[in-house]
């Protein structure tokens, strides 16, 4: 069970892994946001998995405040959004690949 | 009994992880930010939730559930409000066009108002 | 290898980036976001020494593991850099607030005076 | 246990890459975007190093309350950012920098590698003292007991540090309402989550901080939590800031260092040394100064995110227009 439960961790931390490829291609700095949340949620079951498989007690408490302040990078990411309209809605010009595709919103 | 609790678990988390990669397949392969938003929400309830299901048979203390549903609900209830906040940033500014600040009340229907406001 | 070397390999790899990055980067929060790198290169190394260090314990046959005096200098590190990072990153908007500038290179004088702050 | 050292490598490869990225990518809130996934990582890495307290102390500090923080800063200096590129060191500056950075980290490398094997610890002395602290987690008991002097340095300079943040306001401004925290817009689901997250949020911080004798926890993770439940109300505009003059929050804010600096004193003469407890009396002592600390902790987290005051918050403009 224990080997199916690390097995379990690491394949959901690669998966979640594979999705920073958005961290990288964007195109908007919301798309990158999405993959951290992607990135968070994925972490806590991660978590949760290896704290069940090892035995470390407590773990589901470090899960608990990782769910609670889940939200907070996407509290902080538009209330920034907002306070500088441009900086939110698309990449400044400098990003390499954001400019090659254009923005689909 | 036992066996039967672990062949839960294996398949509840199992069917969990196929989730996270179904997630992470939409977000990197959908169009654009919105559709990629919806598949990121799958991630959140659906994967994280049967994680949890299938880890309750693992934990035997009563206040290990209550942590671990704890830990879903939070999740559930910050993803869904993050869904609203993204959605909201990636609105198209002609959405917002006719609308002045005075008029703030009148959000459009997809946008749950909070007008309470003390 | 050990899941812990590998830690700690990984906390030199993260200093010598920061460091990188803290020299590199032009930008002034660029360079905190660096610092902020090998900070918590310093501090995974911290932990790695923990973790070495609560082998004895385990051979003693307690419960928890790892030796809590370098976990504590980290807990108490981890609040003390992040009132730091606070007083770099307010001093920073302000600098960019009075000079127009992101960057803490002073050779040309602003593009232009702006006023102190906008009047109420 | 190799199915452990695959996560364990999937963890170091996935940290790797983001540090790359904080430190390769172009624009500043891209980066800080990533500094928030990174500090969500180093989290489960401190949970596979056996120091569930310090992984509590990132979850909230490190990932929550540093990301919110330089994500406004990032949103805020986006406008000045576009000059910076052109004054990057040339490529040969930068190659040679890189190879003395990687020659410092592969020293540090070698270091590691080369740590003595049996490891030099400190855990049986702390396992040996800690029952006279009336103390179960070893970690709390350290900072609150063997290292005391530490604890009670780094409380009081967080209240020099706020000082520093304040002192970046202008003088028209001095007195009034810290001005980082603008709310967004009144019509988003923030306002809900500022008012069903913080029951919870409060219940788990205080949780922690009780716990945090026992079992993992401390004041400053409860703190921690706390604080980004103030800073959540604040943000979502549901409470205003406190003005930097306010009298009662002032008092809070150095109530802890205040216990604790007078348990301190009061132990040269009831125990014959400065923060030396009497055994008798430790553990209600230690659980004072925890409660004293986890006050002004929350307090100055708080406000070191709320920033300078303000001359006045563009937010009360606009509310008071929509009223």
């Amino acid at each position: 069970m224990t080997a199916f439960l690390l097995g379990a961790a690491a394949f959901v931390l690669g998966t979640v892994a594979l999705g920073l490829v958005r961290i990288l291609r964007g195109p908007s700095n919301v798309d990158r946001m999405l993959a951290a949340q992607l990135l968070g949620t994925g972490g806590v079951a991660a978590l949760l998995l290896l704290g069940v498989a090892t035995g470390v007690g407590a773990v589901s408490e470090v899960g608990l405040l990782l769910a609670l302040l889940a939200a907070f990078g996407s509290v902080a990411f538009v209330t920034g959004a907002g306070r500088s309209s441009d900086a939110a809605a698309t990449d400044s010009a400098a990003d390499t690949q954001g400019t090659a595709r254009s923005d689909p919103e | 009994m036992s066996l039967a609790l672990d062949l839960f678990t294996i398949v509840a988390v199992t069917l969990g992880a196929i989730f996270f990669l179904a997630g992470t397949v939409g977000l990197l392969r959908f169009p654009d930010t919105l559709t990629r938003l919806h598949a990121l929400t799958k991630a959140d309830n659906l994967g994280l939730g049967l994680v949890v299901l299938g880890l309750l048979p693992q934990t035997t203390a009563p206040l290990g559930w209550i942590g671990l549903i704890a830990v879903w609900l939070l999740a559930l209830l910050s993803g869904a409000t993050v869904g609203q906040l993204l959605a909201e940033a990636v609105r198209p500014p002609e959405w917002d066009q006719n609308r002045t600040p005075d008029a703030l009340p009148n959000v459009p229907p997809n946008a749950p108002e909070a007008s309470s406001h003390d | 290898m050990s899941g812990t070397t590998l830690f700690g390999l990984c906390a030199a790899t993260l200093v010598g980036l920061g460091l990188y990055g803290l020299i590199c980067q032009p930008g002034a929060l660029r360079k905190i976001l660096a610092f902020n790198l090998i900070g918590s290169g310093v501090f995974l190394l911290f932990g790695v020494i923990a973790q070495r260090g609560g082998g004895v314990l385990a051979l003693a046959g307690t419960g928890r593991d790892g030796d809590p005096v370098p976990q504590a200098l980290v807990i108490t590190g981890l609040v003390v850099a992040f009132a730091a990072t606070a007083i770099a990153v307010t001093l920073l908007v302000r600098l960019a607030e009075t000079s127009a500038r992101g960057t803490l290179e002073g050779d040309e004088p602003p593009p232009q005076a702006p006023p102190d702050e906008p009047r109420p | 246990m190799t199915s452990a050292l695959l996560v364990d490598a999937a963890l170091v490869l996935l940290v790797l890459g983001l540090a790359l990225w904080i430190t390769a990518a172009r624009a500043a809130y891209g980066a800080a975007v990533g500094f928030v996934a990174y500090g969500l990582l180093l989290t489960i890495v401190w949970v596979r190093l056996a120091a569930v307290d310090v992984a509590m102390t990132e979850a909230a500090l490190g990932s929550g309350l540093t990301g919110l923080l330089l994500l406004g800063a990032a949103a805020r200096l986006a406008p000045y950012e576009a000059a910076e590129h052109q004054r990057r060191p040339g490529p040969w500056l930068r190659v040679l920098v890189g190879i003395l950075c990687a020659a410092i980290a592969a020293g540090l490398a070698a270091v590691v590698l080369l740590l003595p094997d049996p490891a030099p610890s400190q855990a049986l002395a702390v396992a040996a003292q800690l029952p006279a602290t009336g103390l179960a987690n070893p970690v709390t008991g350290v900072l609150m007991a063997y290292r005391a002097i530490d604890t009670l340095l780094e409380s009081v300079v967080l209240v020099p540090a706020l000082i520093g943040v304040w002192s970046l306001s202008t003088e028209m401004a001095w007195g009034g309402r810290p001005g980082f925290l603008t709310p967004w817009r009144s019509g988003s689901a923030l306002p809900l989550l500022a008012r069903v997250l913080p029951p919870f949020g409060i219940l788990v911080g205080i949780h922690l901080v009780w716990a945090g004798a026992d079992d993992p926890g401390g004041k400053f993770q409860g703190a921690a939590v706390l604080a980004a439940m103030w800073i959540l109300v604040m943000v979502a505009g549901l409470r205003e800031p406190p003005s930097v003059s306010d009298r009662l929050m002032r008092f809070l804010l150095i109530i802890g260092p205040l216990c604790f600096i007078g348990i301190g004193a009061a132990g040269i003469r009831l125990a014959g040394a400065f923060l030396a407890y009497p055994e008798a009396y430790a553990k209600p002592l230690i659980l004072a100064i925890e409660v004293g600390l986890t006050i002004s902790v929350t307090a100055v987290l708080g406000l070191l995110l709320a920033g300078p005051p303000a001359p006045e918050p563009q937010y009360q403009r606009r509310s008071r227009r929509r009223s």
